[in-house]
């Protein structure tokens, strides 16, 4: 029983360093003994070694699918993965609670919203609303939190609007239509939108949805992303950290 | 699956439905009269589209558009745009086509009319109605002998979208679907056209997580269902949405160029689209109209009341709103065999003996609503991307589907919580559904319930607490019951959300020839 | 589910059902006479193994095979190995071991021993049997305990399959099967073990499609099962295969190494192994007795024949043959709490009503067992590489094992048609069956099947043609219907096969001393 | 609406070129951020463009599952494939038993069996038994065939002796068992035999199976090689026309 080598750590199959992975497809080809041929070329100029072709089957209209097995040569050196992550502790409820009472000495303001064209309101309502998400109650429920949840479809302009409105600390926004990088181009949108009004520097800015992790988030000029099964804590210990260190900055300048 | 359901497997309290009809009747009848006495800018467009009027102006705006907004600006609306038409072609001796593109070219007002007699307004409107009514009548007739001659698929039926934002990929994806089984296809709209206060125009090839809903679009779609029909020896149904701001309007186009079944309902655009509610209650018992008359299933959306709030708690929440919607369709004429209206398998698989409270519900959904093709929706909000798991989700939905005898079955797809389907995960779909049907197609005669076992006391508790609901509803009234957000779990306000600036009061003139031609009430 | 099994949902009559015990057990009692009258040299082997003779000389050969070969040989097989093995303990005041390997290296030799009388001789083979005795019972004891203190999973039993060839990287895929739920993890075995007449030594690390059953192998599992049993809490049962040319051998080595389940079915072995029938009812007989007094839980395999016989028209096979099975374990004593009786899922999902048919079956089964852990195995004949359609055939082999009571549940894989599992098909497997199993654990008890339905009519008419078929066995006797082919459509003669050469009759003196030990027959 | 270029032909998911494909895989790594980037990385490397990781999970033992979508920029040259194919024209049954009577005037002679350790009959008692497949009646059903199947786990040497023994024209060979290119041993160790006796050229040489084809079956030495979906009719028309075309060819020699 070998051990894994963590610079050449390939697929698992059954064995150790098999490189056996599954792959479906579909060629815009009728089904046919040279199609099913195709398939499989498909996996060898692809790199795959050994390419099983273990169903083939005609859809109609000229296409075909097929189910492949297939042993991948390529190795990953995970040795040398890092992951931008944000290096924030996260806390309770109540140390949050605490935390913005005793050293912040005022409410944290947050508003949120899903941008643009996206409807989809019940990620940033797992975060917000009181009932919160899986047990974990939302940044409405913290009485130290006062938080403006403005739903679903809300123009950039709108958004940045009330956030100037209230005073927010951060600015909390939803993605989760994804579609030809749709989100990519509404989240620009507002970045941009920040700079141009001169005011990037006055939020925090945070973004989060089902394709949101903290390294795209950050690439786009955000200040933290966050992904599936996220919880409110997790970002308002983010937010209560950040803004602790923002006013100390400010009050070393 | 055959209609009527004759079966009583819940034991349900015949009289406790009959109830449950009545205060739902009484919920709908409160609106009744503001829905009767204003009209909306959709609604006085659509007229002006069955009056022939189509096109778009130079600049893109669809000449109904140009008209209705005339109309607006001249302060003329409130005699409703068929009278005012009426008048101009009296007065002009023109077509409607030739008004609207005169009054965008500026060359024609419809200001300062002269005055003619209601009588004669009222047959000239009833003349320009006559083309329209003759082709709905006649696509009507004609999806009668095409089902008669072809036959179709047994229900349930096998509902597939494609959403590919291009209609000319769409009609790859819907033959293949087709030839694979597909029984309905449901052309997606693209994010965002519900908003838009004007229907997009000919055939489109880019859109987000869908296609635009164009007449143009309709059409193309229309005629390859058709050919494919001819090809398997089906008649295949077109889907498309008359949901939004041109709720109507789009409900014009689809019974003009044969479509079978529209996703209609104001209640969600008015929660999941923020939708003002007076608005798309006008504009929602018009497109009724058309539907109804135009033999077009409509399907309503309740099953997403359950993405927002919690499926084992707002149960009760989907009946209520079907037996309201069920009233606003009969309000418009539209009989139950058109009324495909929509539940959903929405509990958390985690949740013990959830597939006990799914068939109850789906059961008592069958039970209440013998008659109608009732739509059920696929599990959706607990898919995740694993797509091994989603497909054994679907699978029990599937199971659950033909075992309570559903009519219009909407494919869930194993990619669910990642993409619009791709060309595969709908082969994949429809090849599960297929083969648990065929596999399970007599399993629901098999069986019967425990008495008072834990699927008849949840339909029972469910009925019941739809019963509670609809009394508070209709105390409250059905504006009160939305603000306070007991649909979906989301509150909207009688004056918010967007298009009510295009409501407006009719005048004591008011005209609209469809109303009595499409046999709606005569009191409007 | 718990055992017994209570309801009566297919309004089976019971008489005919005790009809068809009394002709399975008439048939059984054609065979024991001489089943009593004859051993074989893998009975014999075991014998030797269980006096604690273990390893391998030089070239390789275990020691049981060069004792029970030398006295074979030496013409002196007919009295039994023990009784052999007893006069040269008593003659030369060696230990089993000892003698073995002197006899290996030509050191020493059975023949000529002096008489004992044969008081004597029973005493000290009763003596030398202890120690194995007292292991298999501590083993047994421990075995309760364990269950005692860590609790097992609820049935239906989740049954993992591990069959890498490497008996480590079984360790790590078996592991990670029961971190994710599996109850139960069976090590397949290399494919053609079961014609090796011998057993072979030490930890493998290579086989073809399955890992070689070996004591030490069964060792490694055992601990490393305990240990992740530990992690996760409950207690885990190891299986292997008690079948072949050393069944009984493998039988001891399974006692002694606490596994907790064995596949253990002379019929599988004759009709799909093409091992001669004389010598593996005899085996068979051995080895109950040892799975029987072990508390080991032995699956039968019967579920293989509709893999060459069709599963609509052989139905009533399987009942047939597990109805016999049950007596076979019955003459050694092996209760119905241990008879893991085997039946399948294999009907052709494309047959109409297919769900219904294997409810029926599956329904049947559970009703005329309701004692025993019946082993339901999942579709594999009609899987194809569509791995996303296999994936739905599970899903609904999961349905109808929730919904008729199974007791130990084979998983099925998506990817039967085209390896054995990789880790994340098992994954993926299990991951089914525990949502099937949570989503609809108690629907089984909601439901009642149709008065004279189809599930009912089929249960009765599969059921009066098993009582048929016993009865024509009856009258052929079983080695006549075993030629006839009257089993998976698979024929084999008495004296065909493999393993005949091993077959000997007993001498008067014959001596086994665990017959009496593990409670068998007195007539042995 | 483009057509297909069938010089470059690319994976199907909505849209023609899009290169979509799904694929799934284990990685001998426990589920965490760099975890999931291992597995983007393994399919960046691997040549996809814009992996998308849509599901992960820890599958314990420090193993995770993933499940990915990618692009595929690799395109087939599909107007190039030729796939090696017997070239004989598939009879009915009647067909078939009027040929060989009017035109090899003898029985045809055939030995089948699936041979060493591969234990599955289902397949060769498809093609030889009379009950058939899929209610195409087997071999042994033609008047005209003499038909014998051995049955599973037949040594080459034994299988070789019956054929000889009956004078057999072909010899037709199951093989199910896949794992470690066990077939491929068994069969090679087939042909060696026949050529170690030197009758190779007395038989037609068949093999079939769920994993064989007709290049893979020549290129292993064989006559011919039938995979899933084979009718005892498929491979009957292609016995006869080769023994007659060999029988010509012996004329003619
Ligand atoms: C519910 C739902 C809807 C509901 C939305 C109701 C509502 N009010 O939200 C309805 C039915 C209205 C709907 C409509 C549509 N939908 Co939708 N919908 C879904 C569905 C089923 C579930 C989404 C969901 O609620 N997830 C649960 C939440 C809790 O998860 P989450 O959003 O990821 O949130 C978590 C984290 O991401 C994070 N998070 C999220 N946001 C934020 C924000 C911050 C600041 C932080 C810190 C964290 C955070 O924390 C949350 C909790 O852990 C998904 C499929 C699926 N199963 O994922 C499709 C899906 C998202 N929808 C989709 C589409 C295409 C649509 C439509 C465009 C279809 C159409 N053409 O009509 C429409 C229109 C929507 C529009 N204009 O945007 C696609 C998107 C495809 C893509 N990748 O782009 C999906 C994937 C379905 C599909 N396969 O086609 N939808
Ligand atoms: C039935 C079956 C069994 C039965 C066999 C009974 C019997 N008497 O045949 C039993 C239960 C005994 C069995 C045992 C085992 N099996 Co098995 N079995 C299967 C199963 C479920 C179906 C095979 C089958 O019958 N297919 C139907 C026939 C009609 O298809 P076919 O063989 O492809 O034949 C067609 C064509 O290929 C062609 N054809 C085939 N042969 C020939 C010959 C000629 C001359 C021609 C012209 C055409 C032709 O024509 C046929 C008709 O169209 C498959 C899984 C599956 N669904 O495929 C596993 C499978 C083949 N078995 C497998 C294994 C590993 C085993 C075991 C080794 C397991 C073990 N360790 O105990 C044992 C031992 C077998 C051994 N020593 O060989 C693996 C093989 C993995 C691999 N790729 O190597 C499979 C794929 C299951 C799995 N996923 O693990 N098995
Ligand atoms: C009732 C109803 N209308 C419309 C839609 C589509 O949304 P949109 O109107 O935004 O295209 C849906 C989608 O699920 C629906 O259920
Ligand atoms: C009863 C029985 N015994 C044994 C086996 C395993 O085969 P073998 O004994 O060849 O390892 C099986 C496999 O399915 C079986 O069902």
């Amino acid at each position: 029983m070998s051990k894994v080598d963590l610079t050449q750590v390939r697929p698992y199959g059954d064995t150790l360093n098999d490189g056996i992975v599954q792959l479906s497809l579909t060629l815009p080809l009728p089904l046919s003994a040279e199609a099913q041929e195709a398939a499989r070329r498909w996996a060898l100029q692809s790199g795959f070694q050994d390419p099983k072709v273990v169903h083939s089957q005609d859809l109609g209209e000229g296409f075909s699918f097929f189910v492949l097995y297939a042993r991948s040569p390529v190795a990953v050196d995970f040795s040398s993965i890092k992951v931008l992550k944000s290096s924030h502790k996260t806390l309770e409820k109540a140390e949050i609670e605490a935390l913005i009472s005793s050293k912040l000495g005022r409410k944290l303001v947050v508003v949120g919203a899903s941008i643009e064209s996206d409807a989809h309101t019940v990620g940033i309502d797992a975060i917000m609303n009181i009932k919160g998400y899986n047990g974990h109650k939302g940044l409405e429920s913290y009485h130290q939190i006062e938080a403006y949840n403005l739903g679903a479809q809300v123009a950039c302009e709108d958004l940045l609007a009330r956030a100037l409105d209230v005073g927010a600390d951060a600015i909390l926004i939803s993605q989760v239509v994804t579609q030809k990088d749709l989100h990519l181009r509404n989240l620009t949108r507002m970045v941009e939108l920040l700079e141009l009004e001169g005011v990037r520097n006055n939020f925090l800015l945070i973004v989060g949805g089902p394709r949101i992790n903290y390294e795209l988030a950050k690439e786009l000029g955000f200040d933290a992303g966050f992904g599936p099964g996220t919880f409110a804590e997790d970002v308002a210990s983010f937010m209560i950290e950040q803004v602790l260190i923002n006013r100390k900055g400010d009050h070393d300048v | 699956m055959t209609r009527p359901y004759l079966a009583n497997k819940l034991q349900l309290d015949p009289v406790l439905i009959a109830e449950a009809r009545t205060i739902a009747n009484d919920i709908v009848a409160q609106v009744t009269p503001f829905i009767f006495s204003h009209s909306t800018v959709s609604v006085e467009r659509t007229i002006v589209r069955m009056f022939g009027v189509n096109g778009v102006n130079p600049e893109g705006i669809p000449f109904p558009n140009v008209l209705v907004d005339h109309m607006r600006e001249q302060g003329l609306i409130e005699d409703g745009a068929a009278s005012l038409i009426a008048k101009a072609c009296l007065h002009y001796g023109k077509n409607p086509q030739s008004l609207a593109e005169e009054i965008d070219r500026n060359e024609l007002s419809l200001e300062n009319l002269p005055d003619y007699p209601l009588e004669t307004l009222h047959e000239m409107a009833l003349g320009l109605a006559l083309p329209a009514v003759t082709r709905i009548k006649e696509q009507g007739r004609n999806r009668e002998a095409m089902i008669g001659s072809l036959g179709q698929g047994a229900e349930p039926y096998l509902y597939a979208i494609v959403a590919t934002g291009n209609i000319y990929e769409d009609i790859i994806q819907a033959r293949a679907a087709v030839h694979q089984g597909a029984d309905i296809i449901a052309v997606i709209r693209s994010t965002g056209q519900s908003l838009l206060d004007y229907v997009p125009y000919g055939p489109t090839t880019e859109g987000f997580g869908g296609t635009f809903a164009t007449q143009a679009n309709f059409s193309i779609m229309r005629q390859a269902l058709d050919e494919v029909g001819q090809e398997v020896g089906r008649y295949i149904r077109l889907t498309n949405y008359c949901s939004g701001l041109c709720m109507p309007e789009i409900a014009a186009m689809g019974a003009l160029e044969r479509l079978d079944v529209m996703l209609n309902d104001s209640m969600y655009g008015i929660i999941f689209r923020d939708i003002n509610m007076q608005r798309t209650f006008i504009d929602q018992y018009f497109s009724r109209l058309i539907n109804g008359f135009a033999g077009i299933v409509i399907n309503t959306g309740e099953d997403n009341y359950l993405t927002t709030a919690d499926a084992m708690e707002a149960a009760h929440t989907v009946l209520a709103s079907d037996l309201i919607n069920e009233q606003f369709a009969f309000l418009s004429g539209l009989p139950e065999a058109q009324q495909g209206l929509g539940h959903a398998m929405e509990i958390n698989p985690d949740q013990p003996d959830a597939f006990l409270y799914e068939i109850a519900q789906a059961q008592l959904i069958r039970e209440v609503f013998p008659r109608s093709p009732i739509k059920y929706m696929p599990p959706t909000k607990y898919m995740t991307g694993n797509i091994f798991r989603a497909h054994v989700q679907d699978t029990l939905f599937n199971v659950a589907s033909i075992m309570t005898g559903q009519s219009i079955h909407l494919l869930g797809m194993l990619t669910e919580a990642s993409h619009t389907p791709l060309m595969q995960d709908r082969f994949l779909s429809i090849e599960s559904a297929q083969l648990v049907f065929q596999y399970m197609r007599n399993f629901g005669d098999e069986i019967t319930f425990a008495a008072d076992g834990k699927i008849q006391q949840r339909a029972r508790e469910t009925l019941q607490a739809a019963v509670n609901m609809l009394i508070t509803i209709r105390d409250t009234g059905l504006f009160g019951a939305l603000e306070k957000g007991m649909f979906a779990e989301i509150s909207r306000s009688a004056s918010g959300g967007r298009g009510l600036d295009g409501v407006f009061a009719k005048g004591p003139n008011y005209l609209n020839p469809f109303v009595e031609l499409f046999g709606g009430d005569a009191n409007v």
